[in-house]
């Protein structure tokens, strides 16, 4: 099965991200392709490298990077909700990319499943 | 149709406006702060009662395990992420944010 | 999913405008997916009826407004509006009250039309 | 005590919450999303009059127009940024988010 | 506020740790502010009360597990904790359910409490 | 009167921003001081200058920016809040810093009122 997941609040302020991500892993593990994970409202600060959480916490941004390098899964942040939040290419983890609405469309429409995680 | 809830029942409205619009058959999953909604005992156990009698309910385990949720209303069934990923496998996803 | 190119995406409209960016945001969403030629269709829910209320003036609180874009839907071939009727009548509010033509239907039958959906996305 | 109320009471238990710790007399501000509730007509008008029977109800007029609600519960007053200053100029304030 | 030093400050949790990160973020500010001698209080409301609920293991979610920290409060001389009566009843807990001994009050309790204030802070 | 301010959502995606901004505006309007304007949660997003809303949009970074400039308000993010969500030293606005919540304390105690806004 092919899935693509819009997530659509920030990281640490709500468990969205923890879920998404943790649905990811667990797609992955049963053999599913995880297509994209495309990042809209609040969302899209999931991909900022700026982040620096404590030690003994987990890193969300560090942790997409890692998704997208092993499983080739693609993290996107929607252009016109970065541009209002202050994600720009020259923070983006990486791994990450910024692209328009346009791409998620095609995600909603390539995969068999589109899963949404947010506030 | 598999529905997904993250919401303290409590304080949002969001379960409530879910069962409203659910077809018979269409499955709940209770997950983050909505799996509050199935702890036994708590105010909303009559409409869980009334939910499961067209149907299956559902509730994210580490998501009860984080909250100190160990006894659930009876016919709630529990599953993990590997289970949330199976129900998805089955049916279209409807998250109600 | 292989055998059609058509899915059927619903955009389901819960929160009120101007307290949270969800409606804006999710508006602009329906009219980049517009451009692709799906089988779009909006419901509004909740207090997502609140986007289509006549007569907002955003200039006093400093936010763009917007209810007038929906009013544009129409031109870009969006025309599956389904208002929820308890939703607007809790609120006390009738057709007249909004800005668009709309189909005002039973939770029953937008459950209905949701459960047919490929993709449903909650804004 | 200024008590603030920003949600919509029909997705979220803020208002009635408040409503439970509100002291005879402590003026209620309703600001953004929570503007809705004194929208005349609707499911909460009872409500919003038992409680206008010990304590002056407010609304925000730009949050009011923003919206387009012109018709309000009898006995709400509109007070515009400034007129909440001066609402917290004789106040201490309490949020509740 | 120029006669006294001392400002009587309430922290009001009202969140379910874990879905939000106010109850945790809520938490790490009461510990500062209990470094400065004020008189501090906080209550617990709503699904606030779930913070104190016995038993939470968040090795599954993958986040931190903060509960134990409410144990700590107690050496910070936070020694004020309210808890309302109705939230915790409709949810079907009891006192026996909580990490920590706070002092259970009726809303009116708590509300007359609150009026008292110099600062509210809700999390 | 002396104002503090604590915000605790980050700009456009919750109103909380803006009506701190017209209320503290009005508040200066009427003679009083705006002392601090303390972020918090996510709240610290909104002192990025990486913000590029669109020209037809306020800009609320820039709107906080002026206020420091114009009346002397601080503006404030907490540093472990910031951390988490990657707000910097480097991408901050002209005016506004990143400081501990001991100084947040210190505005709750020396002003007359504390008005919080958030979600």
């Amino acid at each position: 099965m092919n899935i693509g997941i819009l997530l659509k609040e920030g990281p640490y302020n709500h468990q969205a991200s923890d879920t998404a991500y943790k649905f990811a892993e667990a797609a992955i593990a049963m053999g599913h392709k995880v297509d994209a994970v495309f990042l809209y409202n609040d969302g899209v600060t999931n991909v900022t490298k700026l982040s620096d959480p404590p030690q003994d916490d987990r890193n969300i941004g560090a942790r997409w990077s890692e998704l997208s390098r092993k499983h080739g899964v693609e993290v996107l942040a929607c252009i016109a909700a970065s541009k209002r939040r202050g994600i720009a290419d020259e923070i983006l983890i990486e791994g990450s990319g910024i692209t328009g609405l346009g791409t998620l469309t095609d995600i909603a429409i390539r995969n068999d499943r589109l899963v949404t995680f947010g506030d | 149709m598999l529905h997904t809830i993250n919401k303290s029942p409590f304080e949002n409205g969001t379960m409530e406006t879910c069962f409203r619009f659910l077809q018979p058959g269409d499955p709940v999953l209770f997950i983050e702060d909505g799996v509050y909604a199935v702890q036994a005992g708590n105010r909303f156990a009559e409409k869980i009662r009334a939910v499961m009698e067209s149907n299956p309910v559902y509730a994210l385990s580490p998501d009860l395990e984080a909250r100190g949720i160990d006894r659930l209303d009876e016919g709630v069934s529990t599953v993990d992420y590997q289970g949330f990923v199976s129900l998805v496998e089955k049916h279209q996803v409807n998250s109600w944010l | 999913m292989g055998d059609t190119n058509i899915r059927k995406i619903m955009h389901v409209l819960r929160h009120a405008p101007h307290g949270t960016i969800y409606t804006y945001e999710g508006l602009e969403m329906i009219l980049i997916m517009a451009a692709y030629e799906q089988d779009l269709s909006v419901a509004f829910i909740g207090d997502g009826v609140y986007a289509l209320k006549k007569g907002q003036e955003t200039g006093g609180i400093g936010i763009k407004g917007f209810a007038k874009t929906f009013m544009a839907l129409d031109g870009y071939d969006v025309e599956k509006l389904y208002v929820d009727r308890a939703s607007l009548e809790e609120r006390g509010l009738t057709e007249e009250d909004l800005l668009v033509d709309v189909e005002v239907m039973d939770s029953s039958g937008i459950g209905r039309l949701m459960a047919a959906q490929d993709v449903v996305i909650h804004h």
